[in-house]
């Protein structure tokens, strides 16, 4: 059968970067077929090429094995490519429906006016078959990561694609949204859908991917059957090597220092009663459902946002924590699960988000800049985290998705914090990459820092954490200690209601 | 990027937006309530009109001001291009003595034509819009003088035009509501434009281009063509406050007009329109053009020193802007 | 009502000019016991501003009022607005058309500038270029002066050329910068006509940064334009009498509101001051600093 | 988030930056020699210094707006801070009779201050720039006709005044090339802010502001305290305007300055730095400031009626922005 769609060749350089050289792939009708590659390797640029957003060097793109030109978003639309991209691409003062439709409102009176009703409805009923709950009329400002990408996929949805792109669709997700979104591609699937998916979870190729495209530095490596092959030899293909994986030690820490404590935290509905600490060395998990309210209670630690009450302790002292900059005072600080907005200053250079949280160390006499010391600082953490830039010069925005993420990380791990949060810190990182940051991470906490890491993937926190926190509901429902079993945590997880409240009693397995 | 810091505070606005619409008027009540209390000659029939009347020019350049700055770009052009249409309707009525609907035209073809003319700079050219408008003002403001023999036209062989801004229909059916046209053509440009904004597919484009114009381009939509379109609307309400202007002086003043934008725009951010784009209401200008003109005409009423009326007024913007931002995060 | 309250409203209000007049004013409501406010738009292209000014102090039910119009025609509605409430109307500066106002104490700016074209003329020997630099190129002022010394020129001294005429908004700097590009422009430039003040100031500056030595004719006074006439680098002036224009025309308004009959045309007059009679008197007493 | 959509463009002319800083001349280079070429009495020593001379108060104040531009805020109160400032210094030595020094001091102290409060209006109270500024503007409008009794205070007590933009350090010891102080001082000026905002902590905060304020939050950094610096040192450059252009005309004009803000953000988005910011360059504004003295310069040079001047330049404001954005799309 001729492939649905076939990219043969395709070529594609950015000023000082060669992105693509030699790619290829081809799609069937009907099939999954998932773009696999390390940050940085290309799969982005070449889907984009595909959605006629990036012109293409050179190769050829053939639609039904006829070949096409794609020049805009408009005309892969009209060709029947959907793309739902790795960046949000949402108009934040918009409601939910305003931005599915976008372009394509239902109108009425003779199509003068916008028909606001259908179009509420219409959105209403793509949440519907998504199992989502959202009022349509929501401002999509208002939402969290998580439900801005499920709006992105039911808008993606709503444009019934022959060709569906999925640039790391889960990567801001929790376990049931994967749930559900994987049934809705096992339903397009059966219509006949042709799904590019792209992904760093690996767990998630046997779950849905049929077929198995690498990319490597731009090149095409191969495309192989997902059911037999073993993830290792994928990751090899990624990689151009095998990977180890180190076992997750679990040390006692019941006899370190206390080093973060915090009693009583509240925050409207959003944070009840959370009371927990973290040891020197620890490694602390924080496990939950989307909305369970840990980013919340991580910004509140950190100042960002205010707090109805509670406290903080550092080494059983009181600090007075307003804003970030008494937090990172205090010696905490805090990677933000939102690295475009919280993050990064992504029209600035890599040299000057690595140094952003420690500029004053750079800083000499008069303010004046140390260049040479911020170079050297940046590219010991381009070499450290293999971040794939051409220069420490390069601005940030042209980065890929998970380069830029491993920037958040470094800017942190120079600042050198007694205490580091981190919140989703391998959002859309590869594995190899990730297995490096749960190297440093371990490192870290082996030379003394207390570290909490906030994580939507429970292998992550589970391979991680020395013990684990559980949220539900803005309530700290419990602490497991690190061996603990999924089920365990599920079962925190969605420990719902007044009983669970944990009352200021340090939960089970904390440290007394 | 910079607007990042407030989503959280607006976001929560637009969840109170009922309330907070009410809230709005606080300052310019609160304003009205200390001049009444200070002056008896401050409340009174003649006065509230003269009010009216003088932010219907402003109010109108105001609302298309707000236009553009939705779509996250600025107008500096409206005060001059006001003037170049009154000028065209001079043309057209004065020196060529066409009967008066085809001088009416004549002013909002010329201000939709020179909107669209900002707007393909801005969308075509990637003509940063305060460069684009700042050009057509200028551009505008010799051609009035050219146009015109650097002379004010007069409309004396068109009695019927002084009517558009000076008479009075509602006074003509309610003698004892002797509102001036130019009041009632400043609301009915502002609900005009309401709806446009908020249930026409124009005013939908309008919000997402000052949203996230590439989110909207990546939607596959012509983002160019909507953002002339607005330009162009916004260029058409500035040949209608060209000729409530012109109405009221009776005759077109060509070197009038710059300056103008300044008081339209702060008109809009006063009432709560960010120039950062996508978040802003018709009504909230509305609000702000009424703060500018009571606050100048409560402090004549007083006697205030005329060198005090600005310190005064600048302190008082700031201090309702700032009440309107406190009452908004209490909420 | 205790006090009478008469508001002027005038075509500006920072300028010394202005200040100078609202000087007269205020001294004749000291005099006469009565009230008066003064105000004036920024710039005198502001038409529509000037009625909202109007119209303000017309809701103050004023005993009668002064205005000088920056465009008669535009503000009709609100005169006649004024006379159907039977508050008197005195025209000040340059005057208000029409037959509204009882009084006008007003400059003949077209006779005024006519004078200073005959002193420029005769100072640079009835022949050679000459420019201006105006203070507005659409008010009555500036359209007044600037056609009265071309016309003037054109009629009576042929052999002079006018070269340039620019237009600085009674900005000093930009004036200075308008004069350095004509002085530029043209090399054998022999005179300039500055024509108020923020203009002359600005010509002199012009002329001596450039070190040019050229015949410099003023309009209106201040310190630093008797300074300039003092020190030879300005010919001299035409000053106008506005402190006895306020004076003058709350005096008129007073009587007419007290229904006493009031001059229909009070002249006040300009006068040329040069280097030889500034210190005279009768020029000291209508140069303001 | 509007800025989303120039983004490709900006970012490749970063990359080359060297190559396009020259090329950013190019308009400049072009309208120079075109009147050159039109007239003889252009390219003359005396002029090409009146043109320099021209530029260096804009030109200041041009500096001061560009460093809150980059910031991502607006400074509307340019040009009466720097009357207020010049005023202060008239207090200090004329009225006061102090000696030249502390004229100087309290005028850039002045400055310092006010810019300090606008600073705390916009970081602290939240209040958008614009409004911030745009009631500034007014406040010190209204003050400098208060303290200094609506009339200019000469200097003539202090002989030594004019010398700091009339008279010539350069050209007393080169005689050849008698360049004003003013233009020195604007250089330098321009030397001195440059090297803030390349080499020193404060400079890197306020790109950072400009690029993603929330994410320097995030990062630590008291950002408030920043902010308040950059308007503070914005404020102190127009102390420098208000310096230069008082000894120019040898007394602080009270009534003067509103509207230069309109010049002086001109200079800076002709220079090249963005409105939204995180972007942007002194050398830019400095040639954006050149670009209007010459053009303004030329034109009356060519006895261009001033009607037509006003066209052309606002024409010529287009092209030269378009040819800038068509440069750096080709590389
Ligand atoms: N607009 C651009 N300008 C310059 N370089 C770019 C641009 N877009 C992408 N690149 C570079 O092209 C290469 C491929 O990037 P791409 O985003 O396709 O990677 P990716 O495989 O999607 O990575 P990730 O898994 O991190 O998302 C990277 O080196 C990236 O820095
Ligand atoms: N900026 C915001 N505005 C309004 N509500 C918010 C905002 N951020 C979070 N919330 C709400 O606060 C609650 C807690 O969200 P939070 O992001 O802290 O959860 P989480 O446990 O970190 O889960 P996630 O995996 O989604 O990050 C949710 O109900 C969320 O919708
Ligand atoms: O006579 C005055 C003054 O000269 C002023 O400077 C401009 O306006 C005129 O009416
Ligand atoms: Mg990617
Ligand atoms: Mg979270």
């Amino acid at each position: 059968m001729t492939a649905l769609v076939a990219m043969k060749d395709i070529e594609k350089s950015f000023p000082g970067v060669r992105a693509l050289h030699n790619a290829q792939l081809d799609l069937r009708a009907g099939e999954v077929h998932a773009l696999m590659g390390e940050n940085g390797a290309g799969k982005s640029t070449m889907m984009k090429i595909l959605a006629g957003i990036y012109r293409r060097d050179g190769g050829e793109i053939l639609l039904d094995g006829k070949p096409v030109e794609i020049n805009s978003p408009r005309q892969a639309q009209d060709l029947g490519i959907g793309i739902i991209h790795q960046e949000l691409n949402l108009m934040p003062h918009l409601t939910a429906a305003q931005n599915m439709f976008i372009g394509r409102e239902p109108r009425k009176a003779a199509g003068l006016l916008l028909d606001e009703a259908r179009l509420n409805a219409d959105a209403a009923e793509i949440f519907a078959s998504m199992h989502l709950k959202l009022d349509p009329r929501t401002l999509i400002d208002g939402l969290t990561i998580a439900r801005q990408q499920m709006v992105e996929i039911a808008k993606a949805l709503s444009y019934r694609s022959r060709v569906l792109i999925m640039d790391e669709p889960t990567a801001a997700l929790n376990d049931a949204e994967i749930n559900e979104l994987f049934a809705i591609i096992a339903r397009l699937k059966a219509e006949g859908v042709g799904i590019v998916y792209i992904s760093h979870k690996m767990d998630e190729l046997k779950r849905i991917a049929d077929r198995v495209t690498v990319m490597r530095d731009g090149e095409y490596i191969g495309t192989v059957p997902a059911a037999d092959t073993p993830v290792e030899k994928i990751i090899s293909m990624m990689v151009g090597r095998a990977l180890t994986e180190e076992r997750p030690d679990l040390p006692d820490h019941a006899n370190s220092d206390v080093v973060l404590k915090v009693k009583n935290l509240n925050r409207g509905a959003a944070i009840r009663n959370v009371g927990f600490s973290v040891r020197k060395g620890e490694i602390l998990g924080f496990a939950g459902l989307m909305g369970a309210g840990r980013t919340e209670v991580a910004r509140a630690i950190f100042g960002a946002d205010r707090r109805d009450s509670g406290d903080i302790f550092m080494h059983g002292r009181k600090v007075d924590i307003r804003m970030p900059q008494d937090a990172v005072r205090a010696g905490i600080g805090y990677l933000s699960e939102d690295r475009k907005h919280f993050g990064l200053a992504t029209g600035m250079d890599v040299r000057n988000n690595v140094v952003l949280a420690s500029l004053r160390r750079f800083a000499g006499p008069g303010g004046l800049l140390r260049e040479a010391a911020m170079h050297d600082a940046a590219s010991r953490y381009i070499d450290q985290l293999a971040i794939k830039t051409p220069s420490d010069r390069q601005e940030v925005r042209l980065l890929s998705g998970g380069n830029q993420q491993k920037i958040v990380i470094a800017k942190w791990l120079l600042r050198d914090c007694e205490v580091l949060i981190f919140d989703e810190p391998t959002r859309g990182i590869d594995v190899g990459a990730k297995n490096e940051i749960y190297k440093l991470l371990n490192a870290l906490a082996r030379q003394g820092r207390a570290i909490i890491v906030i994580s939507s993937e429970l292998p992550e926190v589970l391979r991680l954490s020395h013990r684990i926190a559980v949220m539900c509901e803005g309530r700290l429902t419990g602490i497991l200690p690190g061996g603990a079993s999924q089920e365990e945590i599920m079962h925190l997880a969605t420990l719902r209601g007044e009983g669970a409240n944990q009352n200021n009693q340090p939960a089970k397995g904390d440290a007394k | 990027m910079s607007a990042t810091a407030s989503t959280g505070i607006v976001s929560m606005g637009s969840k109170f937006s009922g309330a907070h619409r009410l809230l709005a008027f606080a300052s310019l009540i609160a304003l009205i309530l200390v001049f009444s209390l200070a002056s008896p000659n401050f409340m009174q029939t003649s006065n509230i009109i003269a009010i009216l009347q003088a932010t219907s020019v402003n109010g109108v350049l105001a609302i298309a001001a707000t236009l553009v700055i939705i779509t996250g770009g600025i107008d500096l052009s409206v005060g001059t291009l006001m003037t170049f249409c009154a000028v065209i309707a001079g043309v057209v009525l004065t020196f060529w003595g066409m009967p008066l609907g085809f001088g009416v035209l004549a002013a909002i073809l010329a201000g939709a034509a020179s909107g669209t003319l900002s707007g393909t700079f801005v969308a075509k050219l990637k003509i940063p819009p305060f460069i684009a408008t700042l050009g057509m003002m200028l551009i505008l403001k010799g051609l009035s003088l050219v146009i015109s023999g650097t002379r004010p036209i007069y409309f004396n062989g068109t009695p019927g035009f002084t009517q558009i801004s000076q008479g009075s229909l509602i006074g003509s059916v309610f003698p004892a509501l002797p509102i001036p046209n130019g009041v009632l053509i400043l609301f009915l440009v502002a609900i005009a434009t309401s709806f446009i904004l908020e249930r026409t597919i124009l005013g939908r484009f309008t919000f997402a281009l000052g949203s996230n114009e590439e989110a909207v381009r990546l939607s596959g939509v012509n983002t160019d063509r909507w953002k002339i379109a607005v330009y162009a609307l916004a260029g058409s309400i500035c040949g209608i406050a060209g000729l409530l202007i012109s109405s009221r002086l009776n005759s077109a003043q060509p070197a009038l007009g710059q300056g103008y934008e300044l008081d339209a725009i702060a008109a809009v951010v006063i009432g709560g329109t960010s120039l950062s784009g996508g978040r802003g209401t018709i009504i909230g200008t509305l609000i702000g053009a009424l703060i500018i003109s009571v606050l100048a005409n409560g402090l004549r009423i007083l006697s205030v020193a005329q060198e005090w009326q600005t310190v005064v007024t600048g302190s008082i913007i700031i201090l309702a802007v700032y009440t309107d931002i406190l009452r908004r995060r209490r909420l | 009502q205790d006090k009478m309250y008469i508001p002027l409203i005038s075509k500006g209000f920072q300028h010394q000019f202005w200040q100078a007049v609202k000087a007269g004013a205020d001294k004749a409501a000291a005099d006469l016991g009565v009230e008066v406010t003064f105000e004036g738009p920024d710039s005198e292209t502001q038409v529509d501003r000037q009625i909202d000014m109007l119209a303000a102090a017309l809701a103050k039910k004023p005993a009668a009022i002064g205005f000088a119009a920056l465009d008669s025609q535009a503000a009709l509605p609100l005169l006649q607005q004024a006379k159907d409430a039977k508050i008197p109307v005195v025209a000040f500066d340059s005057g208000v058309e029409g037959d509204i106002p009882v009084s006008t104490a007003s400059t003949n700016n077209i006779a005024a500038a006519a004078l200073a074209a005959d002193k420029m003329a005769e100072l640079i020997g009835d022949e050679g270029k000459v420019a201006l630099v105006v203070h507005d190129q659409t008010s009555r002022t500036g359209i007044d002066r600037r056609d009265g010394f071309v016309n003037r020129m054109k009629e009576a001294h042929p052999k002079v050329e006018i070269v340039a005429i620019e237009y600085g908004e009674g900005d000093h700097l930009k004036s200075t910068e308008i004069t350095k590009a004509i002085l530029q422009a043209n090399p054998d430039l022999k005179g300039m006509f500055g024509a108020n003040e923020g203009s002359a100031i600005g010509v002199v500056n012009g002329a001596k940064e450039l070190g040019r030595q050229l015949v410099i004719i003023g309009y209106d006074s201040g310190a630093q334009q008797k300074q300039a006439i003092r020190d030879g680098q300005m010919a001299g002036a035409i000053t106008q009498n506005p402190v006895g224009i306020g004076y003058k025309t709350v005096e008129a308004a007073v009587k007419a509101a007290k229904g006493e009959a009031v001059e229909k045309n009070i002249d006040t007059g300009f006068y040329y001051y040069d280097k030889t009679n500034i210190d005279q008197p009768d020029i000291a007493a209508v140069l303001y600093d």
